[in-house]
């Protein structure tokens, strides 16, 4: 199956994009796609455990991703 | 009751024709502001970010919940993305009640719920030039941002 | 720091202006208007009389006290005295502060302390043709005014 | 000695007058004025213990008035 990672803001410029998509086996977790994207270059940037949404609700890393996910790799908010 | 994500001014006469109704005894604006220093640098502007589609569920859930825990439809919210210089309103929160104790919490509830919850985030430019994505959770030097 | 006692139409746009400051990341503005009712009674209007000298001074000083615990200049307090109909602003309370903790802080604390030593009574006016002077420490129906 | 009382709002209505003109003898205090207020007719209607300003300050009822001094009899404040 495959899911798009986002990425913003500081974590956008560390991995130098704001989208990837992952092709990822059946039952793969939001834990899993942490770890793929840490993998990549400039990824060790982010912490080990980032806070993540999935189709836009906040989600907790071993939530269980479907195909076509969509998962925002969220940087510490700083609205206001 | 209406929040929006918006890229342009934000008109703080309407936010507060938007929530005026007869029943109400108290009105509370807040506006946030960007400000000229952040932990002691010096500050020209701020260029926010936003997860658009998710910020505007965020912020509309942020709402809803104020409305039901203080009792009142009378709450208007923007949060302003995009290129903005001091002294410009990065938010505005109106909120109405038939008693003030209610409208106060209700305005409190909801900014302290915008700065834990909304994905937002801000690149702050400094006056030497260089600019740099906000963490509030970092160790501030001086302390939390307003 | 300003503060007054108006007897004409008190412009919210104004105050907000008078307190802003490039190093203010917060503002937050208070507006109590006449309600259409009060303790189930429907109300057309209120009258607005004062201790006049001594509401300046008590209203001065109120401000003063704000400024001093809750570090801030930028604070504007008008109260309107005479008649108001349903939805005007009897008091308008503009405060702004580099962090928004003491700006709601001192918001509140400046109403609170106008509702218990300000030398102003209010004589509400009802459907009916009859009217009241109004008596906070009477036993309500429903609740203190807001 | 003379002191002037002033009277508002409700006060002002049950005793139909915004202010009197009092002649009392010297070392009175503020409970001396409320007193001689209360023993006119209408009088009754205030608490024996009002908000009483002096001069326009808050004062408590044992304070010992001078001659020309203003007290202002406060009914209950509904500022705001």
């Amino acid at each position: 199956m495959t899911v798009t990672a986002l990425l913003f803001a500081s974590y956008a410029d560390v991995l130098q994009r704001e989208s990837i998509e992952i092709t990822m086996p059946n039952g793969a977790t939001v834990g899993d796609v942490i770890a793929h994207v840490r993998a990549m270059p400039g990824g060790a940037m982010l912490p080990p455990f980032p806070l993540v949404a999935v189709n836009q609700a906040y989600a907790r890393p071993d939530v269980v991703l479907a195909s076509g996910d969509e998962v925002a790799i969220i940087p510490p908010v700083a609205g206001g | 009751m209406r929040s929006a994500i918006v890229d342009d001014v934000i008109d703080v006469e309407s936010l507060l024709a938007e929530v005026e109704r007869d029943s109400n005894g108290a009105t509370v604006l807040f506006i946030g502001t960007v400000r000229d220093q952040n932990n002691g640098r010096p500050v020209t502007g701020i260029e926010y970010a936003c997860y658009g589609p998710m910020a505007t569920r965020e912020l509309s859930s942020i709402c809803t919940e104020a409305s039901e825990r203080f009792a009142t439809l009378d709450i208007v919210v923007e949060h302003r993305i995009g290129h903005l210089f001091v002294g410009d309103a990065s938010v505005v929160i109106a909120v109405a009640h038939a008693r003030r104790a209610s409208a106060y919490e209700a305005s409190r509830y909801i900014i302290e719920q915008i700065k834990r919850r909304l994905p937002i985030w801000k690149r702050e430019e400094y006056t030497d030039g260089t600019r740099e994505w906000v963490d509030p959770t970092a160790v501030a030097v001086v302390g939390p941002a307003s």
